[in-house]
């Protein structure tokens, strides 16, 4: 491969291409201890930026989540945008969109893990948090949708004395429980990597500090059998997670999927929702990997612009996977030719909001094709992030699409009408800020660098020669 | 200093402490809870024991019940109509006279209320031979009434099964949601 | 939740407790610490949770349709028609439905009192125009009013329906020989009444209303007249056109509507012809001459000098419309025309109405199935009193700005907001010393009161209505109040009859003599016992107080038989007409449609719910909007939801456009029933009035020609939404606002 | 738990319980879309208005409203028979199985569709999946007389027989439940059958054409299956097999000519 491509590019380009196997992560080791330090330094150092960054965002969520959201359950929807038709509006966008954003992480730490893809290794955790915490925006979301919020407890199933169950006809039950049940194992598959790291930090912590990982690191001394069964753990959980990321993402799709409306009840909606959650949660990983880089000491040494190029080709294929799913509903709903449909097609592109659907087909399609093809471009943090960017914003309008927009064409010509979003705005930006905050924080509390799983592949990558070329291999640790 | 908290919780005067502050919060939402299901004070304590025990039949105060949904709470005139034969006496009474020359309706407040979206019909119940004790108690035992028993879905659903024993058609209509909720 | 929670109870709700139990049982408010509060002294009918229904009549027009009232608790709950009654058998309109809004209306004038006029303020306190009297000074101020005055400088000005007060007050002011009252309403005037009765006395010889058996008609040609909607007894008329529709004899009814801009009775026509405002008359004549061709018949004189050619050009149709539509009507088995409304407003309206009359006459229906009758007159009635016609509005205006009238008393109508201002009624207010209104609601005339002698609410008062039209049956509709008064009002004819038994000053003396009745009951007692003797009643009593129970419980009295009268036949065909366009006002671009609102009609702008019934053609609730054709809009660049300015040479009114599919592209059409300057929190700066831009020219019976306005329409530049129960995405296609 | 299994649940119909119990016929032909019906059916089930602003917004909550469309331009414009539309209490009606709390529940008594206000939590999947878009949320507290003191005066007219939604809730056509249990209950009173017309919803009692006729459709003598029989009656969006209860009448635009 490297032969093929010597003669495309000009050597000097082709010597920034990182084609030098030594500057891989894996064959550019550190002694532990060094590289420990390097991560706890990187956990403790909070200049002012940090603690500015965390002030606004405290000031966002306190106003645009909490008093917002007090504000709309005290005055009820109205204060939303929400209306007949379209009873479903933004809040439901969001919940889609974090439920897709937080596909990304386990997508990521178990698929790749699984697939024993070695360049997982320094952003698995970093990917985790965000399915856990973008989940917990997902809950909030469904949450703030709900006229009547404060009786949510009649969704769980409670034995009382009406003899009353919920009902486990509705897609929305199943979804309700389908995304308790990830965020469950997701927060469990977060934590159990998460041991050796919060060991390792006990044993550098002073003071009160240490209690809390003393407690969390349940005692773990990194003794040969702790390990083996913390391998096993991690294994069963990365083989289980899987089946459970991909039913989550298709029941969500069922909530619209199952509905007997025009544009929604499609069988091809499961597996499109949860490519297009990849899409978007690829995306989302993305920049969050350009964030760390860029903002935290020391990642310029763990995050590299190979793992950008390793996204980045994630990236375009995702893309490339999700247009193919797009169009084949696309088309069968022309080709199926109902009369709803027809109009409905016609409303996306022609109405007033067309604008959206071509803006979001640019955004998902054309900008992650035009730009992701190039090795050199997509190993560029900024651009790949900046690309992730737009991608994530594509996502949110295809969701957009498909509820506010969708919702507006129903059966009923009489009753059409369009949406403006109101205080769902500040929601929104109040979920985003949430997300971020709690994300910063654990960034400074907890190892966001499994350093255990690099030095893990530190230890077992070395470079053979064969030939002239010096290839590197891997060897399965016992 | 948050160091010395977390120690102290790991004393075990701290554990007392933790527990002592659980069952203060939840004492006071029983107590919530059992405010809402206590009799609330009436603007006459009327005796229902006395009346009873002169052998004053329910219907004839609350005789609403015999023909539609609420059995009806005694207007001024009701109790006027006896006591005017009848010396003011004792606490409650000059109550009653006042409410009666100053021409204002008594303002009773309901006790046996069901919520608003729960439409109960007494005249069913009473014509399926119920006796007011059955739901109300033995108010030959009562000043100001009090609720015997919680009245709540579950109590309803139970005698209603009950009542259906197995015509399943029966049972339908009483366990239908439309029969106390429209 | 339905009764106020007092500020205790509201306390110990928000106590942690109840907050807990509501969240954890999910029970909302806890309504146990909800107080009711039963009747002090409980009529012995009554009982707690039972319903109990009283029969009385509708005010919310002059219909008179029976009512039966759900109350309970002393509460009137819901408003239900009146099985029994003739007229509209059970059956109710939206107005009638929404009466409860005016009973329970917050803005209803609660205390008799002292007001200055202009002032917007309704009960006392520093500053406030309005000073709170007792009952007693109250019924002073009308004695003294009564009696210090000339005859003939007192004045009655009443409500359209011909009731009990109506009588009383004649009977009074014949006793003091002062001028009778004038009865005037909105509706009235936009049925163009006078002239339809004016029409049928000099075809008929015969006075009173004409009636039309629409139900039994094979095809129904309608000249402006919107029967479903506002136009005499909407509700009979309805119940008529579902028969003429469904059960029908002569197989289902064909409607054919003629109008410039399509009325909700347009809506169910078959044909809706959209002819130029101000050709009826040409059009009528040239039907009428082609249908006797088509027959075959003798060309009578009646239809001598209509010119087809010149009427489908003056009417803006072919003329092989003209053809088709005769054709229609000339074998149909039982043809019928109804002249109404829009097209005798205007200058040809009387010759407009009497051709209507002489073309039924050509085809023989009169007193026939599904043709013509004369309406019966109403029980106890000497004679049907039609509400007052332009003409004598103005002339009455003319007699307050004299100076001549001392002592207005108004009641039941609403005068300044319901004529066209170029009238200049509310400046001849100005003119009089002292007007006692007996307004309960806060309305415009009101405004300009000296006095303010609140009367009860329709469902809280006593009385009969003489129906005019609507049934077969000569009726007599009975009120009783439902409820008892919510607040401190009297019903005027007490407070005369109180006032007139005043033993003071020279009218005083003759009145207590004249009017020796000891109240409003007795009055009424009075005037039902010459029923007692008719036996053709559908009940009768032995004495004047079984037949008044009985009056009370059916919600009336009326004959067992029809009491239509055929109108005489002879020579109606032999008076000519010359087939004259009618003549216009303004230089504008555009002919104007005034038409009522079939919701709001005159007075429902108060009550909220009303407001919120979307108008039947255009969904549109809660204001007022201006009906545009589309090819007109597009030409003049207007969008919806501009907000343009009509003007015409007497005012001018904005409001948002309505893109309006079914209106002449050089017609605009402008609903009435909005844009109060007062009126209630609901009414209130709302929308605008078309009254503003009519003039004052009359037609030959004295009405005034509404429908002769030719406007001019500007862009004010603004925007403003409209509330529309349509969403127009669906309706108009995906580029409508 | 066996208690779940006497609870009403959305099932799959059996043939032959699709006879259904009320019904519905409305006679498009002589509907004159005069909104009788529409402003009875707000004074009898206390439904508060919304306001301009809301109203304009698409939030009004009329259970029952009329609607017509244009067809062609000026001067064949014609407009659409106006069709009142409300709820169909369909049998198989698509907003029961997708309400996660039972608030969407089929009356297996009176076979319509229910909605019991307090256990309804307002995810607004029934009124989404509505396909006759009959269903109205209430979106604000529309009758709280601590926002709009205006109300204290006017809630004397409110119906006790009625629960008075709050914010949060989804409501629609009951069919005047209310009504029905009314008759049935003085029916049993004095043990007798409720009769035909004995039972009315307020549109119904209201409508001055009488173009809406309501009673027993399992009772083939009954008035409304008599006019169901008729040869203009159609469902609407029949294909979707939802078995509406409610029948309409084709109203013929264009009647004979001559």
């Amino acid at each position: 491969m490297a032969i093929a491509a010597r003669p495309m590019l000009p050597a000097k380009a082709h010597a920034q291409e990182h084609e030098d196997p030594r500057e891989h992560l894996m064959h550019d080791p550190r002694p532990r201890g060094e590289m420990n330090a390097m991560v706890l330094e990187s956990m403790h150092t909070a200049g002012w930026r940090f603690y500015a960054a965390a002030g606004v965002l405290t000031l966002l969520v306190l106003t645009c989540f909490f008093y917002a959201w007090g504000y709309m359950i005290a005055n009820g929807l109205g204060v939303a945008g929400v209306n007949r038709p379209v009873f479903w509006g933004i809040f439901l966008v969001n919940t889609v969109f974090w439920i897709g954003i937080s596909h990304a992480g386990t997508f990521i730490s178990a698929i790749l893990r699984v697939m024993k893809v070695e360049g997982r290794r320094p952003f698995t955790r970093a990917a985790e948090l965000m399915t856990t915490f973008g989940l917990v925006q997902a809950g909030a979301s469904i949450f703030m949708h709900m006229g009547r919020v404060w009786l949510g407890y009649l969704l769980f199933p409670f034995p009382n004395e009406r003899g009353l169950w919920p009902n486990f006809h509705s897609p929305l039950m199943w979804d309700f429980l389908a995304i308790n049940t990830y965020l469950l194992c997701s927060t469990m598959y977060l934590f159990l990597p998460l041991i050796p790291d919060i060991a390792m930090v006990r044993d550098h912590a002073t003071g009160w500090r240490k209690i809390p990982y003393r407690i969390l690191s349940l005692g773990f001394r990194g003794t040969e059998g702790e390990w083996k069964n913390l391998q096993t753990a991690m294994n069963i959980f990365a083989f289980a997670i899987i089946p459970v990321m991909f039913s989550v993402h298709t029941i969500v799709s069922w909530d619209f999927a199952m509905a007997m409306r025009p544009g929604w009840s499609s069988s091809v909606f499961g597996p499109y929702f949860v490519i297009g959650a990849l899409h978007s949660g690829m995306a989302a990983v993305a920049i969050v990997l350009f964030m760390i880089r860029s903002t935290m000491k020391h990642m310029k040494y763990f995050i590299r612009a190979e793992h950008f190029n390793l996204m980045g080709k994630l990236m375009l294929i995702v893309s490339m996977a999700w247009a193919y799913f797009y169009f084949n509903d696309y088309l069968v709903m022309w080709y199926g030719g109902d009369k709803w449909e027809k109009i409905l097609q016609e409303f996306t592109e022609k109405g007033p909001l067309g604008y959206l659907w071509f803006a979001m087909l640019i955004f998902n399609i054309a900008v992650p094709w035009l730009i992701l093809w190039n090795r050199k471009w997509r190993s560029t943090p900024w651009l790949l992030a900046s690309v992730g960017l737009i991608i994530n914003i594509g996502m949110w309008l295809e969701r957009y699409i498909i509820i506010p927009v969708g919702l507006t064409i129903n059966r009923m010509p009489f009753t059409w009408r369009l949406y403006v979003p109101a205080i769902e705005v500040f929601l929104t930006i109040g979920t985003i800020s949430l997300f971020l905050l709690l994300y910063m924080l654990a960034s400074r509390l907890i190892p966001i660098i499994p350093v255990w799983e690099v030095q893990e592949g530190q230890a077992a990558h070395m470079l053979r020669k064969v030939g002239k070329a010096e290839v590197s291999t891997v060897s399965e640790i016992e | 200093m948050i160091k010395k908290i977390l120690e102290a919780f790991g004393q075990p005067l701290g554990r007392i402490g933790l527990m002592i502050a659980m069952l203060t919060v939840l004492s006071a939402a029983v107590w919530g809870i059992a405010q809402t299901q206590r009799a609330p004070e009436q603007p006459i304590d009327f005796p229902h024991r006395l009346h009873v025990g002169l052998g004053i039949q329910c219907l004839f105060c609350h005789p609403g019940a015999l023909r539609g949904p609420s059995p009806g709470i005694p207007t001024q005139t009701k109790c006027w109509g006896c006591h005017q034969q009848i010396a003011v006496r004792g606490t409650e009474l000059p109550k009653l006279a006042k409410f009666v020359e100053n021409d204002q309706a008594i303002p009773w407040v309901p006790v046996a209320q069901v919520p608003d979206f729960v439409h109960f019909v007494h005249r069913p119940h009473v014509a399926a031979g119920l006796n007011c004790e059955t739901c109300h108690g033995d108010l030959s035992k009562m000043t100001v009434y009090e609720n015997p028993q919680l009245m709540n879905m579950g109590w309803c659903l139970k005698c209603h099964r009950q009542h259906a024993q197995d015509d399943s058609e029966l049972l339908t209509k009483l366990t239908d949601c439309s029969t106390c909720h429209y | 939740m339905s009764e106020p929670i007092s500020r205790r109870d509201f306390l110990k709700l928000a106590s942690a407790g109840a907050a807990t139990t509501a969240v954890l049982t999910g029970c909302g408010p806890a309504s146990r610490y909800v107080t009711r509060e039963p009747y002090t002294k409980m009529p012995e009918y009554t009982y707690n949770g039972q319903s109990t229904f009283y029969a009385t009549t509708c005010r919310e027009c002059s219909a008179g349709c029976g009512l039966v009232v759900r109350t309970m608790q002393g509460r009137a709950i819901k408003v239900e028609g009146n099985k029994n009654n003739p007229v509209n058998l059970g059956k109710t309109c939206a107005r009638g439905q929404v009466t409860l809004q005016g009973l329970y209306n917050p803005d209803r004038i609660q205390n008799p009192g002292k007001h200055t006029r202009g002032a917007n303020s309704w009960s006392s306190g520093q500053g406030s125009g309005f000073q709170e009297i007792t009952w007693i000074d109250a019924i002073n101020e009308v004695s003294n009013a009564l009696s210090t005055n000339e005859p003939d400088e007192i004045a009655f000005l009443l409500g359209m329906a011909p009731d009990h007060l109506f009588d009383l007050v004649s009977e009074l002011t014949t006793a003091i020989g002062a001028p009778a009252p004038i009865r005037f309403g909105a509706l009235g005037m936009f049925e163009a009444r006078k002239t339809l009765m004016q029409a049928a006395s000099r075809m008929f010889g015969t006075r009173g209303l004409p009636s039309f058996d629409i139900g039994e008609a094979g095809v129904v040609f309608s000249f402006g007249a919107n029967f479903l909607e506002t136009w005499f007894s909407p509700v009979a008329q309805t119940r008529e056109f579902a028969k003429f529709r469904q059960r029908n004899p002569a197989g289902r009814g064909h409607l054919v509507q003629f109008e410039a801009r399509m009325s909700q009775t347009g809506s169910k026509a078959d044909e809706w012809i959209a002819i130029r405002p101000g050709s009826e008359a040409q059009v009528v004549l040239a039907i009428g001459r082609l249908v006797a061709e088509s027959r075959g018949l003798p060309l009578p004189p009646a239809f001598a000098n209509a010119d087809v050619e010149a009427a489908a050009a003056a009417a803006d149709v072919p003329s092989g419309t003209l053809v088709h539509l005769a054709g229609v009507f000339a074998q149909a088995a039982r043809a019928l025309a109804i002249p109404g409304g829009a097209a005798l407003a205007q200058s040809t309206g009387l010759e407009a109405a009497e051709a209507v009359l002489a073309l039924n006459a050509l085809v023989g229906n009169l007193g026939k199935a599904g043709g013509v009758f004369m309406a019966p007159l109403a029980p106890i009635a000497d004679a049907y009193h039609a509400p007052a016609s332009g003409r004598e509005m103005m002339e009455f205006i003319g007699k307050l700005n004299s100076g001549k009238i001392k002592a207005l008393f108004i009641h039941g109508t609403n005068p300044v907001f319901e004529l066209p201002r170029a009238l200049g009624f509310m400046e001849a207010l100005a003119q009089v010393p002292q007007v006692i209104s007996f307004s309960s609601f806060p309305d415009e005339t009101a405004l300009q009161a000296d006095y303010v002698f609140p009367d009860h609410h329709g469902l809280e008062s006593w009385g009969y209505q003489q129906v005019a039209t609507g049934a077969n049956a000569a009726v007599l509709s009975g009120s009783q109040p439902v409820v008892a008064p919510f607040y401190n009002t009297q019903s005027t004819a007490d407070v005369l009859l109180a006032a007139a038994h005043l033993p003071r000053g020279r009218a005083g003396g003759q009145l207590s003599q004249a009017l020796s009745y000891s109240d409003e009951l007795a009055y009424i007692q009075s005037k039902l016992g010459s029923l007692l003797a008719d036996g053709s009643g559908f009940f009768s009593a032995p004495e004047i107080d079984t037949f008044t129970a009985y009056f009370q419980q059916h919600g009336g009295w009326w004959t067992m038989d029809d009491r239509r009268v055929a109108p005489p036949t002879a020579d109606v065909l032999n008076r000519t007409f010359e087939a004259a366009p009618a003549a216009l006002d303004g230089d504008g671009e555009f002919h104007f449609v005034p038409f009522v609102s079939p919701i709001l009609a005159e007075a429902g702008a108060n009550k909220p719910w009303l407001q919120e019934v979307p108008d039947p053609t255009t969904t549109v609730m809660w204001n007022t909007w201006i009906e545009i054709n589309p090819e007109t809009a597009e030409r003049l660049g207007i969008q919806d939801q501009d907000v343009v300015r009509v003007v015409s040479p007497m005012g001018s009114a904005e409001a948002t456009v309505y893109k309006y599919p079914a209106i002449r592209p050089d017609t605009i059409a402008m609903p009435f029933g909005q844009g109060h300057t007062v009126y209630g929190q609901f009414a209130e700066k709302r929308g605008a009035n078309p009254t503003d831009l009519l003039g004052t020219r009359l037609n030959a019976a004295g009405d005034l020609t509404f429908g002769s306005m030719k406007i001019r329409i500007e862009k004010t530049g603004r925007t403003r939404e409209l509330a529309r129960l349509e969403g127009a995405l669906g309706v108009y296609g995906f580029d409508a606002k | 738990m066996s208690t779940e299994l006497e609870l009403p649940m959305f099932t799959n119909t059996s043939e032959e319980d699709l006879g259904g119990r009320w019904g519905m016929v409305i006679d498009q032909d002589i509907c004159t879309g005069c909104q009788a019906c529409v402003a009875a059916c707000a004074m009898e089930n206390n439904i508060p208005y919304v306001g301009e602003k809301d109203a304009a917004y698409g939030r009004s909550l009329h259970w029952i409203r009329i609607e017509r469309f244009w067809q062609d331009a000026f001067p064949e414009v014609k407009m659409t028979p106006y069709q009142p539309m409300l709820c169909q209490q369909c049998h198989k009606a698509p907003c029961e199985p997708v309400c996660p709390v039972f608030a969407s529940v089929h009356s297996a008594s009176e076979d319509i569709n229910l909605q019991v206000y307090n256990r309804c939590v307002g995810t607004r999947y029934c009124s989404n999946n509505c396909p006759y878009q009959a269903r109205t949320f209430n979106w604000r507290d529309y009758t709280d007389t601590r926002r709009q003191p205006e109300l204290t005066t006017l809630q004397n007219q409110l119906n006790p027989d009625v629960t008075v939604r709050r914010r949060g809730v989804m409501e629609k056509c009951t069919f005047c439940i209310q009504r029905i249990r009314h008759s049935e209950d003085a029916a049993k009173a004095d043990n007798r059958p409720v009769e035909d017309g004995e039972t009315l919803p307020a549109c119904a009692q209201a409508c001055p054409a009488d173009a809406i006729v309501f009673g027993r459709i399992d009772d083939p003598e009954s008035r409304v299956s008599q006019a169901a029989r008729s040869a203009r009656g159609y469902h609407q969006l029949e294909e979707l097999g939802t078995l509406p209860r409610v029948t309409y009448l084709k109203g013929e635009t264009d009647g004979h000519r001559g």
